[in-house]
């Protein structure tokens, strides 16, 4: 519960810094939130208690501290990325508050035990994100992106909520520990699952409810996409897992097929849609819908392994997509430019970014020494872990496909020339930060094995 | 012995090329790696060599096991047996002379040498695992710094080359992966999984199981190595990448794949291997022959090397699929001299171009007479290539060819026989080259200004050509070194096979 | 009886001259180069005599047989615990023979070519290759090992095409030297092959013990090489004929001669040592070596016999019509080997193994007077700067010493009495009239047709019309003469050996038995042959022309080589290069390549065709998601169950 | 049939007409008033419900904010009297088509479930739902209720950010985009 | 007596019939009052269930308040998005806002 209040103190903080008299310097404003949001981060890893709160409705335990820490990390990181953007933004305050409503939304819905507060976790991470999404205000796409946002997730939340409405009617309980015991596999059950699944499968951008994604993430701010691609992304898979293992354990013969047929749908379509993009955020939002069909494979695999993979990918998907996107985000606010062709020639001008882009590209497509490698490596190996090699070849040969696009990005920037490339940038102090952090976590989260590990530890 | 080192000095060389400024900094960093590494790959050797008559006869040497991922029983593990030694040093060769002949690499000079030492990491790291994670891993290690290299410092098609050869590659290590999970699964030590690769040597996997995940693994390995019919990013891979990048690509990047198809996928699935053996065979010869041909119409020197590396990396196939100790020891020495002698090739290919701006054999000519050294280099690779005796290629193909011809079956005899029908085709496409491009008159006047070799060109032809004939004129050690190692791998087959068939 | 000690030097001594040489000898040797190859050379051959002398005078017979002694022998590479090569010095007397042979040759080649190769800006490289041939030819000469033999004949290959190419800026050199390594190559893959079968089922590579092992005719192994059978062949067949190709494509034997000729493009003088008595003959060395097998062999050994008989006939026919002077030489030398061949052919074992003796018989005097043709030939031609006996013509007033040395050479390979080759050659024509009356009659009628076209040259030489060319210089200097007169006084001498005495092919002596009266048919028809080309070439008629002429299109064929180079051309050219090199290219490139890209193409194509989906309007898109889980819902609720 | 059950069917034909009224007609100003009624008509099933204290609940959320809201909206944004555009009919037929089979298969499946009512009176007072509503002891629901209070702040300040026309930008009438249209297509 | 089914078959209803208006109007305000009658059906579901079946406890009732509490903030949220989308492209057709596509 503390990560919670930590949080709900920090969207009080901005409430008064909004309401109060002081008008604050931008630059000042980000300055403090970044520190503040590392306090959070710093704080959320000691003094932790597991457990269970009101009523059993909200739970607590090791494994779901990590889960929020890495999502605390992953907002900072964000956060360090999108100073250059904020700078010159107007609602500063609004913004953090919107952004760390949508996060304790999370945190809700993660130590959620409850159906009904796991539905106002995921509504409440889901509505300011749509006014977020909106959040670059003179743009016609932001608007558009925040209008698609808000009708796919309005709609998406009416099937779940008709879901979850049949649940109750099945079994006149919200708490997960009942259900897990009285969801069997009749017809229904398996009606109200898929309506539930789906409606989580929405927010991860699993075809065919990904659609959103790419339009919602090339019309936000980046820093919304970001957001949208790693945190708000990774939540829902950390709750698909618990939901799926400990509530709706009683069907996993039928949500296995689903997975297997929906992760290898998702990792086709994202992968024959991400091969012909231009803007760079599109680009990313259907490799990210490729990404989450891996994680589908991964998941599917059923065993602690599976589970630790999933955390594990995530934890290095945020490393890697945010090592990308901040590069990306950056250029994005100084000029504007977010297509692979602006990018040809960029190693001429800013080897560095190029870099770093290679690096988060790299780890994406799973290259070693790239975490992301590991990352990859493991999920398969644990979709494999029931013996069932089909889902894991045909994840294997995506990876392939995959990596054509993402090399693609790689040609441009480093292979191709342009009369007129992306002048050379720098990148203010926060978004070194964020940039080292990321790298670093890239180059040590894989190779030393003790992110693994601990995670491993705590699936028992 | 710590054989970490050999992945350890490279990464302190790139590491330290990091601060490094300016060019000459950079080279000299680098060239003091590659120069150390060396040093410590002949020290090992020794080493080796010592243990091995002090009557050490465990299948590995040096070997060190760390735990790495314990909770999926991945290890750190390492170990050298004689086959990994000769790839050892072979890589040691072709990186020492792969950085002396990009000596004066102008642009991006840093980035240059930081991925060349870096796709030899993981290739040295590769040589030494005996864990196919950590195995795996370094294959992959090694596959991107030779999409950059090629696609940023390339020339032609580059881009196409880099894209088409990244994408095979990792198509390959893909199955490999498919073939290495299959693996995973189906063994069992002690109660686990495991990706020990002595363990699973232990671990009897069922045919069952190996007939549906040798293909994966022999064909992902086998795609590095240019098997027929994935062999297609090889001719534009090694064409459009500069001179050292060709040189790692054929002398090293390929010989990944053969080492793998070795110590991977015969070794852990021998009876699969042994059923497959026909296929793999029939591939091979068709690689053989039909890269031969391929070479002969080829006006590119470049594509002309590389067309007849699809060609000799086809022995290395063959000696494998025959299954004999013979010809596996062949397939092993043809991995080290075709290292050697397609990196010369590349070598004075590059140097020829650099000065000329020409690989077009039409445009060239009568380069003895302005060139000398560097066609004499050029024509000594030629006659490796065409497996001249006192030169490596004799060797090697012969032990194939031999090993070979131990299988009495009339199949067996016609594929050895197709396959030694090349080296006729091969003297064919090699002659018409050197003819055209060293020998004949001087093609363009403006030529008869080109300087010969620079030092550094001549040190690294040297050290390529100073391999060549140790290995051709006294192969003994090699096959000293080598045949214990392939006896292990054959002993395994023996009894598997024969226990299956009687 | 050690001889250890210094034989090997014989052919290490020619490979320091090449390495020495090779390395460092346009730096060290600008001027020296040709002294220090031959002075290695002369130690070489001195050498090789006294070792000859000590192995058939000191050491001699034991039990009356010349034993064969390995003298040096060590384990280069093993295949398997039974196969290995070994890298050893074998001496028997064939092997010391030729080690007499190869190193005079080359010493005299090597005096020769100090002054005709002078002021060559490759100079020292010249010397360098002549070392690593003679270092290569000596050691196949002395191979135990079959393999050794392989290893060297790949060599001898190797410094040949090098010394053929030496003028590498003419192209027609190049080409010829290209024809010549790929000719031979071809041919050493039988060899190869043969290599293969024999040791495979003999169980061994070292050449004593194969022969061993598959003449006995109890042992396992030859039990197995002659039940084993290809296409109705036993292997034994398949094994010893594929070996005969090789020595047939080294020796230029029809059909594998056709390099030889083109070979004449290097420098004379390698000419007369590689091309005429030394490395051309090693074919016949070859099948001498494993002659036991070929003799328990019996189609092999008519393959031998006709293979030599043809081309010794064909050789000799087309050589009358050619006007190269070189060229003449190089088919006058594939005739004799021919001879060589069949002498093999028709020859026994024992008490009957006179074409045994008489082929090496021939291969030693041969060496002398057909290397002596040569270099008259190159002393001509370095004097009139052409081939062409056309630009020839009463050059013995200006080159007296060459005229006397040619005529000797003309004479002895003519087989008149008492020259060298009137010895060997009756030897030869006695061996195959025992044998065949059908290949004594060729051998005779070609003895006829020798004797006509080398008097044909030599009356085209040094009589005919004087051309102005051959007044423009004097003879050449004593370095050219010398070598010259050495050798004709060899050609004269080597004929009085009692060769029987030393080489047959068991081991033991045996007397010649050509009887004087044996001798008239040949000489009369030798002298025939002198005198017709006397009438013809000694004045310019206008006979020769009206000859040709009368001919007709018998004549055009065989002036054109009988059409076998045409033939070849369209073999390589229009059959392997465009019917399956350039299809092999073709279909690499666009079908499989193809492919691969297809593949590529094929997902970048879908991936456009399906981009509508993506619409941008998001009530489709709710229209999906529900689509999406109605499908799921019917999947799993009715089809997946 | 009783009242009761009379009551029932008027109700739900006339919520569900009312329904359909408000998703088809094409004057956007009925389709509210249309909405309207049939939210009054869900209200008026919660009457029949007898649970009188979300049927107030409904009217006074729905009716006199959300509806109200929307109307403001409308009046915002368009004028009234204007008839909307129809959708493509290739969209409609779909729809059409998915929406019935959606609605069977979800019928078949809730008609195949067979629910068994419990029969016992279903005993609710607006204290018990209030002392729930905050308490943090078993079935309480004070957790949620701090949720939904944080997402009410977030979403109205999220309104206000996105609605309220900021002063600076008053003149700026014509937005810009650094976007061109097409760029993102690569044909 | 009503049986459940019924009931449910009206919510259901009112559910498909939500789910077509968001499907067919153009009007993103029409499309929003589509969004809430499928709220509403869900309502009508929960207070059912709860009533019939599991009248012990309160769950459906809580439910229902919590989803109408946030319907109002989606639809603030949405109306404020609509009327921001109808200031940039003067529209509030929904096919006006489809220039990110494919």
């Amino acid at each position: 519960m503390k990560q919670e209040l930590a949080v709900i103190l920090l969207i009080f903080l901005l409430l008064f810094i909004k309401l109060g008299k002081k008008e604050w310097k931008n630059e000042r404003l980000l300055t403090l939130l970044n520190i503040l949001l590392a306090l959070n981060l710093v704080s959320g890893f000691t003094g932790n208690t597991s457990g269970n709160l009101f009523g059993n409705m909200f739970r607590t335990n090791e494994l779901l501290i990590f889960e929020k820490n890495l999502l605390n990390l992953g907002t900072l990181i964000i956060s360090l990325q999108s100073t250059a953007w904020l700078k010159t933004h107007k609602h500063v305050p609004e913004f953090y508050l919107l952004l760390l409503s949508t996060l304790l939304g999370m945190f809700f819905m993660l130590s959620a035990n409850n159906l009904l507060l796991f539905y106002l976790g995921l509504e409440l991470s889901g509505i300011p994100l749509a006014a977020l999404a909106n959040f670059d205000l003179e743009k016609r796409r932001s608007a558009e992106a925040a209008m698609k946002f808000i009708f796919s997730s309005a709609f998406s939340s009416g099937l779940l909520l008709f879901g979850i409405s049949l649940i109750y009617g099945l079994t006149g309980t919200l708490n997960f520990p009942d259900l897990a015991q009285q969801l069997t596999g009749s017809p229904l059950a398996i009606f109200s699952f898929l309506l539930f699944f789906s409606g989580l499968a929405f927010k991860m951008s699993v075809v065919p409810f990904h659609f959103w994604t790419a339009d919602v993430y090339e019309g936000a701010p980046v820093a919304v996409t970001s957001y949208f691609s790693v945190i708000s992304k990774g939540a829902v898979v950390f709750v698909l897992l618990a939901v799926l293992y400990n509530v709706f354990g009683m069907l996993s013969g039928v949500w296995y097929n689903v997975l297997f047929l929906l992760s290898v749908l998702t990792m086709l379509t994202g992968n024959l849609f991400a091969i012909r993009q231009q803007n760079l955020k599109r680009f990313l939002a259907f490799s990210s819908v490729t990404q989450a069909g891996f994680l589908l494979v991964g998941m599917s695999g059923q065993s602690p392994e599976g589970s630790t993979s999933v955390i594990y990918f995530v934890l290095i998907y945020i490393f890697s997509n945010l090592a990308a996107f901040g590069v990306i985000s950056h250029v994005s606010a100084v000029t504007g430019k977010e297509t692979i062709d602006d990018y040809k020639g960029f190693y001429k001008t800013n080897p560095v970014l190029s870099w770093t882009i290679a690096i988060g590209v790299f780890s994406l497509a799973g290259v070693p020494p790239t975490a992301g490698f590991f990352g990859k490596f493991f999920l398969l190996l644990a979709g494999a872990g029931k013996q069932h090699y089909l889902l894991v070849s045909i994840a294997a040969l995506n990876i392939v496909i995959s990596l054509y696009y993402y090399l693609r990005v790689v040609k441009a920037i480093f292979m191709d020339n342009n009369a007129e490339p992306i002048e050379k940038l720098s990148l203010p102090v926060s978004a070194k930060i964020a940039m080292f952090i990321c790298l670093g976590g890239i180059l040590v989260t894989g190779l030393a094995s003790g992110a693994y590990q601990y995670i491993h530890s705590l699936m028992q | 012995m710590n054989l970490s080192l050999l992945v350890i000095i490279p990464l302190l060389t790139s590491l330290l090329l990091l601060p490094a400024k300016g060019v000459k900094q950079v080279r000299l960093v680098a060239l003091l790696g590659a120069a150390v590494q060396f040093a410590f790959c002949l020290v090992l050797l020794y080493a080796f060599v010592q243990e091995r008559s002090s009557g050490n006869n465990k299948a590995f040497l040096f070997e060190t096991d760390y735990s790495w991922y314990a909770a999926l029983n991945i290890h750190y593990h390492t170990g050298v047996d004689g086959i990994s030694i000769a790839m050892l040093l072979l890589t040691a060769v072709v990186v020492l002379a792969g950085i002396l002949v990009s000596w004066r690499q102008a642009s991006n000079s840093k980035e240059f040498f930081f991925l060349l030492i870096f796709l030899s990491l993981g290739a040295y790291g590769f040589f030494i695992s005996l864990d196919l994670f950590t195995m795996f891993t370094f294959l992959e290690v090694a596959v991107i710094p030779k999409f950059l290299l090629i696609g940023i410092w390339g020339s032609g098609k580059k881009e196409y080359s880099a894209m088409k050869l990244a994408l095979m590659l990792l198509g390959g290590s893909a199955l490999i992966f498919i073939g290495l999970v299959g693996i995973y699964m189906h063994s069992s030590f002690n109660g686990t999984h495991t990706f020990d690769l002595t363990q699973i040597a232990q671990s009897n996997i069922s045919l069952a199981v190996q007939k549906i995940f040798f293909p994966f693994a022999f064909v992902g390995f086998g795609i590095f190595t240019a098997l027929f019919p994935f062999h297609t990013w090889v001719p534009d891979g090694h064409s459009s990448a500069p001179t050292a990048a060709s040189m790692f690509l054929a002398g090293i990047s390929m010989k990944l794949g053969g080492y793998g198809c070795l110590r991977v996928a015969t070794f852990l699935m021998p009876e699969a291997a042994h059923y497959y053996s026909a296929v793999i065979i029939v591939l091979a010869c068709v690689a053989i022959l039909y890269g031969a041909f391929a070479t002969m119409m080829q006006t590119d020197l470049k594509y002309m090397n590389a067309y007849s590396s699809i060609s000799h990396c086809g022995f290395v196939l063959l000696g494998i699929g025959m299954l004999t100790k013979t010809a596996i020891n062949g397939a092993v020495l043809q991995m080290v001299s075709h290292g050697l002698m397609t990196a010369l090739f590349f070598a004075a290919i590059g140097m020829i171009y650099d000065r000329t701006h020409s690989r077009q054999m039409a445009e060239l000519g009568g380069l003895l007479k302005i060139m000398p050294f560097i066609s004499t280099v050029f024509v000594i690779a030629g006659l490796c290539s065409l497996g001249l005796p006192g030169l490596s290629g004799f060797v090697a193909e012969m032990t194939v060819f031999m090993g070979a011809w131990q299988k009495a079956a009339a199949f067996y005899r016609i594929a050895t026989i197709v396959a030694c029908a090349s080296i006729v085709v091969t003297a064919v496409y090699i002659l018409r080259a050197a003819g055209a491009a060293i020998m004949g008159p001087v093609k363009k006047i403006e030529y008869n200004q080109l300087t010969d070799a620079s030092w550094n060109e001549k040190l690294a032809a040297g050290v390529l050509t100073t391999g060549i004939l140790i290995m051709g004129i006294a192969p003994f050690w090699l096959t000293k070194l080598v045949s214990p190692a392939t006896e292990t791998i054959m002993n395994k087959i023996t009894v598997l096979v024969n226990g299956n068939i009687i | 009886m050690s001889y250890a000690s210094y034989i090997a030097l014989i052919p290490l001594l020619p490979l320091t001259g090449f390495v020495l040489l090779g390395l460092c000898g346009k730096t060290m040797f600008k001027r020296t180069a040709g002294i220090v190859g031959t002075v290695l050379l002369f130690i070489a051959a001195i050498l090789a005599i006294y070792t000859a002398w000590q192995y058939f005078f000191v050491n001699g017979k034991v039990n009356g047989v010349y034993e064969p002694v390995t003298a040096l022998h060590f384990q280069w590479l093993s295949f398997s615990e039974t196969l290995h090569i070994d890298i050893g010095i074998l001496l028997d007397p064939i092997s010391v023979m030729m080690l007499v042979v190869v190193t005079f040759v080359s010493l005299m080649v090597h005096i020769f070519s100090l002054g005709y190769i002078k002021g060559e800006i490759r100079f020292a490289t010249y010397f360098a290759f002549l070392g690593l041939f003679t270092f290569s030819m000596l050691g196949l000469v002395i191979a135990s090992n079959l393999f050794q033999i392989y290893i060297f004949w790949e060599l001898v290959g190797l410094s040949s095409y090098l010394l053929i190419g030496f003028y590498f800026d003419k192209p027609s050199a190049v080409a010829a030297s290209k024809k010549a390594f790929i000719v031979t190559r071809f041919a050493d893959l039988g060899f190869l092959a043969g290599i293969l079968i024999l040791s495979f089922y003999g169980e061994s590579l070292d050449t004593g013990t194969l022969v061993q092992r598959l003449t006995n005719l109890q042992s396992p192994q030859y039990l197995a090489v002659t039940t084993a059978s290809f296409a109705g062949i036993t292997a034994l067949s398949w094994g010893l004929t594929m070996v005969f190709v090789g020595g047939a494509g080294k020796s230029a034997m029809f059909p594998l001669h056709i390099w030889l000729p083109d070979a004449m493009e290097g420098p004379t003088p390698v000419s007369a040592l590689i091309h005429a008595a030394t490395m051309v003959v090693a074919g016949v060395y070859l099948v001498a070596r494993l002659f036991p097998l070929f003799y328990i062999n019996h189609a092999s050994l008519i393959v031998v016999t006709i293979i030599g008989a043809v081309s010794a006939l064909l050789a000799a026919l087309i050589a009358c019509t050619q006007t190269d002077i070189k060229r003449v030489l190089a088919y006058s030398t594939m005739s004799q080997i021919g001879y060589m061949m069949f002498a093999l052919g028709v020859s026994g074992t024992g008490d009957n193994s006179q074409g045994y003796t008489a082929s090496m018989f021939h291969l030693f005097t041969h060496a002398f007077f057909k290397s002596l043709l040569f270099l008259g030939a190159g002393a001509i031609i370095h004097v009139i700067h052409s081939n062409e006996v056309k630009d020839m013509g009463g050059l013995r007033k200006y080159m007296p010493v060459t005229h006397a040395t040619f005529l000797v050479a003309c004479l002895a390979i003519s087989g008149i009495p008492p020259f060298a080759g009137f010895f060997s050659k009756e030897a030869i024509l006695h061996a195959s009239f025992l044998s065949n009356k059908l290949i004594y009659a060729i051998a005779l009628f070609t003895s006829g047709l020798t004797a006509f076209y080398m008097f044909r040259l030599y009356f085209l030489i040094f009589w005919h019309k004087t051309t102005e060319r051959a007044q423009l210089h004097n003879e050449g200097s004593f370095i050219i003469k010398g070598p010259l007169v050495l050798l004709a006084a060899c050609s004269v001498l080597a004929g009085f050996i009692p060769f029987g005495t030393f080489i047959s092919a068991d081991g033991k002596p045996h007397e010649s038995a050509v009887e004087f009266s044996f001798s008239v048919a040949p000489v009369l028809v030798s002298l025939a042959g002198i005198l017709l080309a006397m009438w013809l070439y000694k004045n310019e008629t206008a006979l020769p022309r009206k000859l040709a002429a009368s001919l007709g299109v018998a004549y055009r064929i065989v002036f054109r080589k009988l059409y076998i180079d045409e033939i070849y051309l369209f073999i390589t050219k229009k059959i392997l290069f465009n019917l399956i090199g350039r299809p092999a290219a073709w279909i690499d490139r666009h079908i499989i390549d193809g492919l691969m890209n297809g593949i590529a193409a094929a997902t970048s194509k879908i991936s456009f065709a399906i981009k509508g989906i993506q619409s941008g309007k998001v009530q489709q898109y709710t229209m999906y998601f529900l689509g999406g889980v109605l499908a799921l819902t019917i999947v799993f609720l009715y089809l997946w169950t | 049939m009783t009242a009761n059950e009379i009551t029932f069917y008027v109700i739900s034909g006339c919520l569900l007409v009312a329904a359909v009224l408000a998703v088809t007609t094409r004057k956007i100003f009925r389709a509210a008033i249309w909405l309207l009624f049939s939210l009054v008509g869900v209200a008026a099933l919660y009457f029949w419900m007898e649970v009188e204290f979300i049927a107030a609940v409904q009217i006074v959320v729905y009716v006199g904010g959300i509806v109200v809201l929307i109307i403001f909206s409308v009046f915002l944004t368009q004028q009234t009297g204007k008839e909307m555009t129809r959708a493509p009919l290739v969209r409609i037929i779909s729809a059409v088509f998915a929406v019935l089979l959606g609605f069977l298969l979800t019928w078949l499946q809730i008609n195949h479930a067979a629910f068994t009512p419990a029969g016992k009176p279903f005993n609710w007072d607006v204290q018990n739902i209030g002392s729930q509503m905050l308490s943090t002891g078993k079935s309480g629901y004070a957790l949620p209720f701090e949720a939904v209070s944080i997402l009410l702040l977030a979403a109205m300040v999220g309104c206000i950010v996105i609605a309220l026309k900021s002063p600076d930008h008053s003149s700026n009438n014509h937005p810009t985009d650094n976007h061109s249209p097409n760029k993102n297509n690569i044909e | 007596m009503i049986p459940l089914s019924h009931i449910l078959f009206v919510s259901t209803a009112l559910f498909f019939i939500g789910v077509y208006g968001l499907f067919t109007r153009r009007n993103l305000i029409t499309m929003l009052m589509s969004v809430e009658l499928i709220l509403n059906s869900v309502n009508i579901n929960f207070i059912a269930f709860n009533k019939y079946l599991y009248p012990d406890k309160l769950d459906g009732i809580f439910f229902t308040i919590f989803i109408i509490t946030i319907a109002a903030a989606e639809a603030a949220v949405a109306i404020a998005i609509i009327i921001n989308l109808y200031r940039s492209h003067q529209s509030i057709d929904v096919d006006d806002a489809g220039e990110m596509k494919h």
